[in-house]
């Protein structure tokens, strides 16, 4: 049985004057457990505080009801009190008669009578704590970055110069991601390699960094601050530690079918190839579905030419395993396939091409040096359609439903940077909107209009097909002149959605990380926690969470890393004791609460139980306190009531139901 | 029924309701009520739980047992919750059991669901005064009661 | 029925040689010719072995006590169609060593429900014999014949399909016969359209007839906790008979809504039922009401969620028609 | 012995129900239970037992005890004491009168039961014969005569008639209150429909239940037998059986809080349950084996041990019929005498 104390707050005349606070201490004190009960001015004053610590004291109290404002408010307050006076802070339950009572109704009879009623379904409550001791857990301090595009690459800068350790972990051959291939940056049109690459030296360079690239995670165990992660480091057939870099091996490659990834396959590569000039770490890989000593057993010419004898046949996959005290995802985007858009004939003609392969194509190091052409003839186009809105904004469940956000503006850049260069060349935009909130944004879209001319067309193309010389046929609607129109072009460029990058679903499940149904990753709070995953020490950079522009990406990069310096800058994590707990005795192991856990708080093991009736091997429900939130929605899932929460426990709130129910009069 | 008052009349009806509010938005809003000094109804007690999710059918059938009229749940928007999906197992679970309440006969009115967020002080006062307002009219709850708490 | 029996021990005795499995669970004639009762076939003995029109029971959850001795070696379980769904469900939900059974699925052509046959005004039936849909009962009154399509269990009578999950090898199944005379949300959809207060004397004067023997839940493939809340001192409801009306409520609300999303229709609850309540139709308008809303999900309908989910002000919006 | 036309029957129930509260057995909802009498009662006769026994009359399921008020800080008791209506039950069956003996030698065993022995004393047995037993009848194997009921007044239908014969004190002084109602008759009347009956009940098909086993094997033996290591594993755990038994008479106390006092009532327990006999340190009895083994060696073995070689069974087949999976005393009897 407890001993509890009651503290009724006047919080001046807060309280005090419609709340006959006498009448409420006198008539708790006759609840059960009760042994002592007073009223004061001001409880969360010094002199209230002393008060309570006294009574603790005096009346070897083993739990407290503070009558008073808000638990909002005070309840961390009046906790600290408690355990000041040496009891469990966690003994300590607050009736909240002010917000909701004594500042809400006028008459004192109806507010006094109230104020018992919550009192004691507080006092019924605090019968039934328990004392609660918040979790430690140490921090490892390193943390893991996944992806290495400009995302990745920042947030593990920034890491890193606050003197963490962080791996980046990049499953292709070089670091770089999206932003690598493009090649000019809205608004300012400032070389995205220029910007880029210092920072993929940088990363590089950096003693706190360790690049994984051409490598996966394969597997993710542990909790916030605990993780432990294993790595596939594949195998590139290349010793990196002995490869200069000179590229020796790729010129001797008789092998030149493969597609070049980097240029969008709009030119070829050898079957050991650095994937573009600025590559980190410059080393080659094999392509063994390309290489002709991986299918045929002969050649090996790439092995006899290297002067450092780096390439090595015989090489396997490397596994890794680290600890990390945090992850950042950072797994970025690709562009849909458009199998979807037939209309657009992209895989009938070779001049209909996507943005991206646009790109490559305006590219001093692309395929054509930087000289604009088609890729059909090598010709230099003379009217180019853009179309907007490829499988973005697309209700008809063929594309995305979501606006992908970059494609108005990397759209206008591209109509002015092909204007400038080509002033002789048409350009029209075919668009449903132009979106461009942004600081420049729409000023740059209004010089592409405005200054260079470009035709932009309210409307969406109907249908792309071949005039048989060699010309485009565009059909389109201009919705603001009300016509149909058809443009005869050279080339069309599709601006195709976006869509989170394939590894994020495999990763979202590894990590317990919650994932919209687009697969981009759920932030913990959409407003107040926009890079934190709802999974403790998961944290999200970049486009991974949601389609963002470069300077966005950026920000956000450096905000995840904020969040990950303040979590690595901690010696122990504490937790909060509110957490849930699974009673072994009465868990049949199926699982269901797993299922509705948000933070994947819940694991299963083979337990020996023991009730005294039973005694078995069984799985059993087991929560890791580290992680588990204390939302509870694990306790309802449960129908045989194995789980409780700690602090809000069944019981306690059948205790504050009855007490509200009660009698009263009597 | 006599009406000569002071001999056979009845003490006004004062429904008994619980009104079941997550930590994050809901209680926070009632706080916000408390603040603009936005009144509602003195029947209505809240009983603070962590998330809409944590409420389990059997509080709210406990409730009615033990002689509560109305049951109210309040928890953040769907999107908004402080654990990302607690109240959409919430808006599952009570569509269910409300359902079923239903189903059995049992007034649908005295079970209600409102999302308030902790910005919306006005709209939890005025939801509390509808919902005891509802109750006040349905009479005492009969057909999921106890004739012991009585 | 006869040869299907004689064929399934068949099969078992091919097993048992190839050492596949080292017991069955399956049904041992009775006393009367209607009460077989699930029994577990040891060292090889068959004797007594039957599946005939009265192997109603649902053999699935003796499952989880049977195979939970790594040591015992295989049981065989024979599982008419809806019986492997229940199965299904304890392999999902983790309560079953699926590795220590062999689920045979067995072919069904509806079951009989003695009780039927009884209200029906036969007594003293003291044998029972089966000639193809004809039953021949031999009574302490002389004899009769009875066809077996007239008195099917209700669970046949709106039996779902003879789709079987989870099993190891199928046998027969080609044999199954139609038995769905009705839709099963048809009784429920009855119910809807009550006025409050109806539903409300409906149920009433069901529940009160419940004497909380707990047959329902012990059956339930879905009731398979450790124990159950309304047995654990410490969960606040426990309470081994019903006080009064609010405790018959209580039981069956909760029960329903434990297995909200996990029932699967087996009808096992109301044909153990001593008192006849239609408990199935509980459990069924949550299947029903978790169809309309929800569609059909790969996942229990409480365990998962949408974004879009209908509010639920939906039960006060579908109930408007009818006060 | 008096007799009435069987049309005339609910004259009689408005004759008995005016001098003290009648119950009787109707099909109500599907199933069959035992009603108060009122205008619109209609006897279901032709129905040999109600699903649930009479036991519930003398041993509610339900029973208050005390309660406990809490004022301040101290506690008051305060203790059920029923004032318990005089009450009469129609149409129970030999075997639930025969049950009546074996619960009193429960609950009347000193100390007595306060509350079974008030309503024992209130309540007054009317008893009728059986016209068709079922094959789930065994009662003749413990004695009992369905031709020939006990009770304090005995009714036998046949041939449009109902006949009354009173066989107690209590009987007597029900008969002297409404015997205007009634024809007189002879007492060979139904001597016929008597033998009819008896006739009957040989063709049981286990009405001679044959329980030697039981009744010459030491305890300690069956016990142990293996027989139980394979007849208990349909058993679902559940308590159909021990609620629709008519001398099952277990029962545990629980406590109410209803938020004014602490109400104390006992209720049905089954020891087919996984907590009954459920002690502090565990439970003796741990697995479903043991549990199923306990319900009918105390019926079949320890009760008779302590009472004269009396069984706690009375044959009347209602764990027969309601079994969920058709386990039930007739087979653990029938799989002891094979053994």
């Amino acid at each position: 049985m407890q001993r509890i104390g009651v503290f009724v707050c006047w919080c001046g005349s807060n309280i005090a004057a419609t709340v006959d606070v006498k009448k409420v201490a006198e008539e708790l004190k006759s609840e059960p457990g009760v042994v002592y009960s007073a009223d004061y001015q001001y409880m969360c004053s010094e002199n209230g505080q002393n008060l309570i610590k006294s009574a603790i004291k005096d009346y070897s109290l083993t739990g407290i009801v503070v009558c008073s404002c808000s638990p909002r408010m005070h309840e961390a307050t009046f906790r600290k009190t408690a355990s000041e006076a040496g009891i469990n802070p966690y003994m300590v339950e607050i009736a909240n008669i002010r917000e909701q009572c004594s500042w809400i109704h006028k008459d004192m009879a109806t507010a006094t009578q109230k104020a018992i009623i919550l009192g004691r379904a507080a006092v019924a409550k605090v019968n039934l704590n328990t004392p609660l001791t918040e979790g430690e857990s140490p921090v490892v301090k390193r943390a893991l970055v996944i992806g290495g595009g400009i995302a990745g690459i920042q947030t593990a800068l920034d890491i890193a110069d606050a003197g963490y350790k962080v791996d980046i972990v990049e499953k292709k051959p070089t670091i770089g991601g999206k932003m690598a291939q493009l090649d000019k940056t809205f608004p300012t049109l400032d070389c995205a390699a220029c910007i880029l690459t210092p920072k993929m030296v940088e990363a590089a360079q950096h003693e706190n960094i360790t690049l994984y690239t051409y490598s996966e995670v394969e597997e993710v165990k542990g909790y916030v601050g605990n993780f432990d992660v294993k790595i596939r480091k594949k195998a590139r057939y290349v010793n990196e530690n002995l490869c200069t870099g000179c590229g020796e091996c790729t010129s001797k490659c008789p092998s030149r079918k493969g597609l070049n990834e980097f240029n969008m396959g709009l030119d070829g590569r050898g079957a050991i190839y650095i994937p573009f000039a600025q590559a980190i770490p410059n080393v080659p890989v094999i392509d063994t579905a390309q290489c002709i000593k991986f299918k045929t057993g002969k050649c090996g010419l790439c092995q006899m030419n290297c002067p450092s004898k780096a390439v090595d046949f015989s090489q396997k996959d490397e596994f890794i395993d680290e600890k990390y005290g945090a992850i950042v995802v950072a797994t970025g985007f690709d562009i849909i396939t458009l199998e979807n858009y037939e209309e657009y004939g992209y895989s009938m003609y070779k001049d209909v091409v996507t943005s991206l392969e646009f790109e490559r194509l305006m590219n001093a190091a692309g395929p054509s040096k930087g000289h604009l052409e088609r890729p059909s003839d090598h010709k230099q186009p003379k009217t180019i359609v853009f179309v907007q809105c490829v499988g973005s904004r697309d209700t008809t469940g063929c594309g995305k439903e979501y606006c992908s956000k970059i494609c108005c503006m990397y759209t206008a850049k591209h109509a002015m940077l092909t204007r400038e260069k080509y002033p002789d060349t048409e350009v029209y935009v075919f668009y449903i909107d132009v979106r461009t909130p942004g600081k420049n944004f729409d000023e740059f879209y209004r010089r592409a209009v405005e200054q260079y001319g470009v035709h932009y067309i309210k409307g969406m193309v109907g249908k792309v097909y071949d005039d048989g010389q060699g010309h485009l046929m565009v059909r389109g609607s201009d919705l603001l002149a009300n016509e149909q129109l058809t443009i005869k072009a050279d080339m069309v460029v599709l601006a195709a959605a976006t869509k989170a990058d394939e590894s994020a679903r495999k990763l979202g499940t590894m990590l317990t990380a919650s994932m919209d149904t687009n697969d981009f990753f759920t932030e913990a709070h959409p407003k107040l926690r926009p890079v934190e995953s709802p999974t403790a020490g998961v944290f999200l950079s970049g486009f991974c969470q949601g389609p963002k522009d470069i300077p966005e990406t950026v920000a956000q990069a450096g905000a995840a890393a904020a969040k990950v310096i303040g979590l690595l800058a901690k010696n122990k994590l504490k937790s909060n004791p509110c957490v849930a707990r699974a009673d072994s005795l009465i868990c049949s192991g199926c699982s269901n609460c797993e299922k509705v856990c948000p933070f994947g708080a819940i694991t299963y093991a083979e337990t020996d139980v023991n009730d005294g009736t039973v005694r078995e091997k069984r799985r059993v429900a087991v929560v890791n306190e580290a992680v588990c939130k204390g939302c509870g929605a694990c306790t309802v899932a449960c129908p045989s009531g194995a789980m409780d929460l700690k602090g809000f426990t069944n019981k306690q709130i059948f205790a504050e139901v009855d007490a509200i129910c009660r009698q009263t009069g009597e | 029924m006599q009406t000569d008052r002071g001999v056979t009349a009845e003490k006004e009806f004062q429904p008994k309701i619980i009104a079941f509010c997550c930590n994050w938005c809901s209680y926070a809003g009632a706080d916000l009520a408390g603040s603009g000094r936005l009144s509602y109804s003195a029947d209505v007690k809240i009983i603070r739980v962590p998330c809409s999710c944590r409420i389990n059918p059997m509080f709210i059938l406990r409730a009615f047992q033990k002689g509560a009229d109305g049951v109210i749940l309040a928890g953040c928007h769907p999107g908004d919750c402080h654990y990302s999906t607690g109240n959409y197992f919430t808006r599952r679970r009570m569509t269910l059991l409300f359902s079923m309440l239903d189903y059995m006969g049992i007034e649908k009115e005295r079970t209600r669901v409102e999302w308030i967020s902790a910005a919306e002080g006005a709209k939890f006062s005025a939801t509390m005064n509808e919902f005891a307002g509802e109750i006040k009219k349905l009479g005492r709850s009969k057909r999921l009661g106890d004739l012991r708490c009585r | 029925m006869q040869m299907i029996a004689e064929k399934i021990k068949e099969k078992i005795k091919e097993l048992t040689e190839n050492g596949k499995i080292s017991r069955v669970m399956g049904w041992k004639k009775g006393l009367y010719g209607y009460d077989s009762e699930p029994f577990v076939f040891e060292n090889g003995d068959l004797r007594d072995f039957t599946y005939d029109a009265f192997s109603g029971a649902n053999l699935c959850k003796y499952m989880i006590a049977q195979s939970k001795n790594d040591g015992d070696g295989k049981i065989l379980v024979l599982l008419k169609p809806c019986d492997t769904w229940g199965f299904e469900l304890l392999d999902k939900e983790h309560r079953i060593k699926r590795e220590n059974i062999y689920a045979l699925g067995i072919p069904c052509g509806g079951m009989v429900d003695i009780e039927k046959i009884k209200k029906s005004g036969v007594k003293g039936i003291t044998e029972i014999s089966e000639k193809e849909d004809t039953l021949i009962l031999k009574t302490m009154y002389g004899e009769k014949e009875v066809n077996k399509k007239d008195y099917l269990l209700d669970k046949c009578l709106v039996c779902s399909s003879k789709e079987y999950k989870d099993c190891d090898e199928l046998f027969m199944t080609d044999l199954c016969g139609d038995t769905a005379e009705y839709d099963r949300f048809e009784e429920v959809e009855k119910l809807e359209k009550l006025s409050s207060s109806e539903k409300f004397e409906f149920w009433r004067s069901q529940l009160e007839k419940c004497i909380r023997c707990n047959a329902c839940r012990n059956v339930c493939p879905a009731c398979s906790c450790v124990k159950c809340v309304f047995d654990n001192d410490n969960s606040g409801v426990a309470a081994k008979a019903n006080a009064n009306d609010f405790e018959e409520n209580l039981f069956h609300i909760i029960r329903a809504f434990h297995v909200c999303g996990r029932c699967v229709d087996c009808g096992e609850c109301s044909r153990v039922c001593p008192q006849n309540i239609p408990l199935h139709l509980l459990n069924r308008k949550y299947i029903k009401d978790i169809k309309e809303l929800y569609g059909d999900e790969d996942e229990a309908a409480l365990l998962t969620f949408t974004t879009e989910d209908k509010e639920p002000s939906v039960v006060y919006e579908r109930g408007k028609n009818n006060v | 012995m008096y007799k009435l036309p069987f049309e005339e029957i609910n004259k009689l129930f408005e004759a008995v129900s005016l001098n003290t509260a009648l119950y009787v057995p109707v099909k109500k909802n599907d199933t069959v239970v035992y009603e108060k009498y009122s205008e619109n009662t209609i006897y279901a006769y032709d129905e040999l037992n109600t699903v649930k026994s009479a036991k519930d009359f003398f041993f509610p399921q339900v029973q208050d005890i005390a309660q406990f008020k809490l004022r301040g800080k101290s506690i008051e008791i305060i203790n059920n004491e029923e004032d318990y209506e005089s009450f009469a039950v129609f149409g129970v069956r030999a075997c639930d009168a025969k049950s009546f003996e074996i619960l009193d030698k429960v609950f009347l065993a000193e100390p007595a039961d306060p509350y079974y022995k008030e309503r024992r004393e209130k309540g007054v047995i009317i008893t009728a014969a059986c016209e068709k037993p079922d094959e789930v009848c065994f009662c003749t194997a413990f004695g009992i005569k369905p031709w020939e009921p006990s009770g304090d007044v005995s009714v036998w239908i046949s041939g449009g008639y109902i006949y009354w014969q009173a066989n107690t004190q209590k009987g007597l002084e029900l008969t002297g209150k409404i015997k205007d109602i009634f024809n007189a008759c002879e007492e060979n009347e139904i001597e016929y429909f008597k033998a009819q009956i008896k006739n009957i009940c040989g063709k049981l098909p286990f009405g001679n239940l044959d329980l030697k086993y039981f009744k010459e094997t030491d305890e300690k033996d069956i016990f142990s037998s293996s027989v139980w290591d394979e007849i208990y594993k349909g058993c679902l755990g559940c308590g159909t059986c021990t609620f629709v038994c008519p001398t099952c008479q277990c029962y545990d106390i629980r406590d109410f809080d209803n938020g004014k006092t602490v109400e104390r009532f006992r209720c049905w327990d089954s020891c087919m349950y996984s907590d009954f006999t459920k002690m502090a340190h565990g439970n003796p009895r741990k697995t479903q084996k043991e549990r199923f083994r306990q319900r009918f060696m105390h019926k079949l073995k320890y009760f008779p041990m302590n009472n004269e070689g009396i069984y706690s069974c009375v044959g009347c087949g209602r764990c027969v019929r309601s079994c969920p999976q058709k386990l039930n005393i007739v087979k653990v009897a029938e799989a002891f005498s094979h053994d």
